[in-house]
């Protein structure tokens, strides 16, 4: 076929990819426009191979098998709860092909690259790299295998500074003279390095930011890349994908009330030794609750909001939670969700597990929707959310959280909290929510509780209808 | 200053404002998507990786093209999935003006 | 196919989605502005007409030009002054909340 | 200076009316943003000037003063309500001015040019052409200076589909051979026949939609002009102001419950004569009431609703109408406006004339937001509307407007109509509201009769204090 055709393969990808992101605006077609993303992607790939240059296709194949075999199996098999360790991995592996393809063009074309190219060449390598080391670290954080305390030491951000810096020289270097194959690697090198220094000191529960500034680094990268080799459905993707992960932890700083800046070099999550001690270590006075009294609030509720957060993830508790709200409506009760924008630990997380567990979307409330009816409302159920409903951000100036925006659920008749201690949540502060009057503490895994507690309510059904 | 960059600059423009536009439309409900939507798309370097597969070069291009496509694969198959089996699982029950002001 | 019939493509997709896009969030309110707003801006045909009124081809493409960049220049500075006079006009109460619904 | 800058000025005047119609989401900072568009122009004329060909300034100095004369008295003087008109002239001197450079062009490169730029200065000039005479007819129908009543004759649909046929036969023998010369200049003269055929069947209020469809041609004109060029900028804002104008006209067709074609071939508004006589002439029973019997409504009310339509425009009664709404609130009165989205002669029309008279524009309200307050409300103040009022259109699906949403003002407790006869309103057909029980006609002048009103209240001030 004719490989003057490509272009116009790009370009019916690029309008695909648009239209893959428009239809996100609503539930309602979201999926086929991913589907029709997913044609897209076969559009430009086809196109791709109608290129004069590709002679030999055995490791095409061989990568194109490889890579469907395990991604697809991640797709089928990796849990809902598991979502933001399996968007941080994949970051890595992007980050990782685009440094690649970059060296390899740069083995390739060697000295002879133009300025420009070598410009775009260097941005995409040194990006790649950056991109797949921070997301490796930002997945280790999140699955454990790192700690998620933030790992600081004396001058550090000197350091990354420093380092970052480097590059860019280096990076100057390459430019005014391609010839220096060296200083390109050690550039790269650089980038690897730099990834890992400056996600090392920053809090696991921050990761969420840090993935979807990696997105946006990604997306430069891809575009780095377009730009390298005159491909523009790459470049379109690249700044879909820059402006996408740019406006999403944009969204989340503000939704924490926290600048970049203090997300990405403020170490925060470092704080929970002294908070703890000023907070005088374990709070006193707390209502410690068996499941039976909190089964009585739930009997006595005529109007209901779940509150879920990041425990209801880790115990895997979304189904149990819905089982609970559906027993609850058939008694009559009005239910209604709550979910912060930063519950949990990636944007919209909490509305993923939700929604496998079947509960509709049309009964989950943002912030600003429902915030005012927590006064007007007889119970509370906190499912393993903590910081997010932490009336300190609201009232005390001291708080490390304080102005962050979080639900006003102490307004409410009644609070059932449930988690498995006293702990205190990612951001390590104590939480004076469970030490009020009106809270009732129900220490244990979520999904246990939830179960129970469904137990008690159906052993009282009777008494209630009768 | 060649034609490559300048068009290449107007393409970058034009998308960045679409995409701002765009992305700034999906609700926090679906932010999970289009993380692993964008992360599909992202996949797109795969075109730039299957030239360096394919194009007979050298060894060391080759292998690391082939390396490059594996992990490009993976993300584009996997996140078109995975974004698929998270919408999928997205129902409603009353009328969308229940959801509230939007 | 030429590069610039294809990067005209390029360029005009991505700005009609821009265009849907951006036109699409703008209220009822501002409608009359947009339509002298954009109107100020089709007046761009003036880079066309400067260069056929400036550029000595022949007298006919000169008057033509002249023409050209007299209607051209209408719309444009038309168009930006009386959209700036209506805008100046509009003015609020209450605050944006009482509007209602966006 | 450096000729080569002239695509980046392009790059950056896009930007600025990309930025620019982005605040128009907002009357907060769209004006900052019109000017933004303002110097982007500027930017791009001055970008052009770089450009080697130009030689000579005289005819471009020129023209550049004769249209700012022009064009800035205009935007001087011109009074708010005539609005439509203005936006119908400019739209025929941009249809010009592109079809004009289209011409030149073809003048000067003869048959030289290849065969993708004679396409794009074919649709240039075709469009161009077609978008001066219509836009004129538009202008004239809107002034008066053509009838406004659809000028039909038989087999006009079939001549001018023919005609429109012919052009796109001609443009296809120009692009096969730029050499034909004569062909080209009568695809031109072509466009300008359709131009003027095809508006001349279009009733005098479906102007607007036919309005922003020529814009949307416009662009699409501005855009092939960017292709015959290789000029970016004019293919970006082509590209902008056709999506614009095709979309405010979608919108209103909607907004009147019509097709496109309904509205470009239906030759919509010669019904009033049978719709006339279907209604038996001037309706019975009419509750035609004196200033004082307004006042009076005026007096008792707790709550009113301004309703303003194309009369309120035709009187200029704008000012009048902020006067009396004073007044009332000065009395405790509840006063909020309610625009309809085809109300007057233009998008926005009302929005624009109330803002004139200080009207602040959270006290305007859309379709959606009131119309179930109507119920609620003890009076209506209709100010020379009347389709927009007409309950036939939710009610009788005999209407030829049924099915268009309009305002529930039948449901208030008390209306208040300002007209100067019972003659019917564009749409040509009988109100019922007219004769409804809980209507009072008040006939005149709608300036007039709101400055009695407000005397009216003035006289019984202290009466009401009392
Ligand atoms: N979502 C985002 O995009 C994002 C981004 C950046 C930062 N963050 C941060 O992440 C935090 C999210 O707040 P959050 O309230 O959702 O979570 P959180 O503040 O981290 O608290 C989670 C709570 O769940 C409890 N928990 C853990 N495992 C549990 C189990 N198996 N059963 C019951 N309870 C369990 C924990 O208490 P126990 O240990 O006592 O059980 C913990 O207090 C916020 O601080 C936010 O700023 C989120
Ligand atoms: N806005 C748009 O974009 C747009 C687009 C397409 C079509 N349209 C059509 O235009 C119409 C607009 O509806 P509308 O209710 O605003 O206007 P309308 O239905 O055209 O009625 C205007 C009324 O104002 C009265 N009037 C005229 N001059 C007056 C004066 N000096 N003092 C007092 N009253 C005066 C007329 O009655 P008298 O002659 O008895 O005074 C007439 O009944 C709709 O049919 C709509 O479909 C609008």
């Amino acid at each position: 076929m004719d490989p003057s055709l490509i272009p116009l393969a790009y370009l019916v990808a690029s309008v695909c990819f648009v239209l893959t992101l428009q239809a996100l605006s609503s539930p309602r077609h979201a999926r086929r426009g991913n589907l029709l993303g997913a044609f897209g992607m076969l559009v430009a790939v086809v196109g791709t191979l109608l290129h004069t240059e590709i002679v030999r296709f055995e490791w095409i194949v061989a990568g194109l098998i490889v890579g469907s075999l395990i991604g697809a199996s991640m797709a089928i098999w990796i849990p809902m709860t598991k979502m933001p360790e399996r968007i941080a991995l994949s970051h890595s592996f992007g980050g990782l092909a685009a440094a690649l393809v970059g060296v390899s063009e740069y083995v390739h074309r060697g000295a002879g690259v133009d300025r420009f190219t070598m410009g775009a060449l260097s941005l995409e390598v040194f990006l790649g790299f950056l991109t797949f080391t921070g997301s490796l670290m930002a997945f280790g954080k999140l699955q454990g295998l790192v700690t998620g305390r933030p790992v600081t030491y004396r001058g550090q951000n000197a350091i990354n500074v420093a380092l970052f810096a480097g590059a860019l020289v280096l990076l100057g270097l390459v430019v005014a003279e391609p010839g220096r194959s060296a200083l390109f690697y050690l550039m790269g090198a650089l980038g690897f390095a730099v990834g890992i220094l400056a996600v090392v000191p920053i809090g696991g529960a921050d990761m969420p930011v840090v993935i979807s500034l990696l997105n946006s680094y990604a997306g430069l990268a891809a575009a780095a890349t377009g730009f390298a080799l005159g491909n523009y459905v790459l470049i379109i993707a690249g700044a879909l994908d820059g402006t996408s992960g740019f406006l999403l932890s944009m969204k989340m700083s503000q939704a924490m009330n926290r600048s970049f800046a203090n997300v990405l070099f403020g170490a925060f999550g470092t704080a929970p030794e002294e908070a703890g001690a000023a907070g005088g270590g374990a709070p006193v006075h707390v209502n410690l609750a068996t499941v039976e009294d909190a089964v009585g609030v739930l009997e006595a509720a005529q109007s209901l909001i779940v509150v879920p957060g990041y425990g209801m993830a880790v115990s895997q508790a979304q189904h149990a939670t819905h089982e609970l709200a559906q027993a609850l409506e058939a008694r009559g009760v009005r239910v209604r969700y709550a979910v912060h924008p930063v519950a949990g630990r990636m944007p919209g997380h909490m509305n993923v597990l939700l929604a496998e567990a079947n509960v509709p979307y049309d009964q989950i409330y943002d912030l600003d929707q429902i915030n005012d009816e927590f006064a007007r409302t007889d119970a509370v159920l906190v499912v393993g959310a903590n910081d997010v409903v932490n009336p300190a951000a609201r009232d005390n100036p001291g708080s490390p959280i304080y102005g962050m925006p979080v639900f006003n659920v102490d307004q409410a008749q009644a609070v059932l909290v449930l988690k498995r201690s006293m702990n205190p949540g990612f951001s390590g502060i104590e939480n004076e929510l469970f030490v009020r009057p009106n809270t009732l503490m129900v220490l244990g895994d979520a999904k246990q509780t939830l179960r129970d507690l469904a137990a008690g309510l159906k052993g009282t059904r009777r008494l209630a209808h009768g | 200053m060649s034609n490559e960059l300048l068009f290449g600059l107007y393409v970058f423009v034009l998308a960045g404002f679409l995409g701002y536009q765009v992305i700034s439309k999906v609700p926090p409900l679906l932010h999970t998507p289009l993380m692993s939507g964008t992360n599909a798309i992202s996949g797109i370097s795969l075109v730039g990786s299957l030239v360096a597969a394919g194009a007979d070069y050298n060894t060391l291009s080759t292998v690391l093209g082939f390396v490059a496509v594996t992990c490009a694969t993976i993300n584009t198959v996997g996140g078109f999935m995975i974004t698929d089996r998270m919408l999928r699982m997205f129902r409603k029950r009353r009328p969308p003006a229940a959801v509230g002001p939007r």
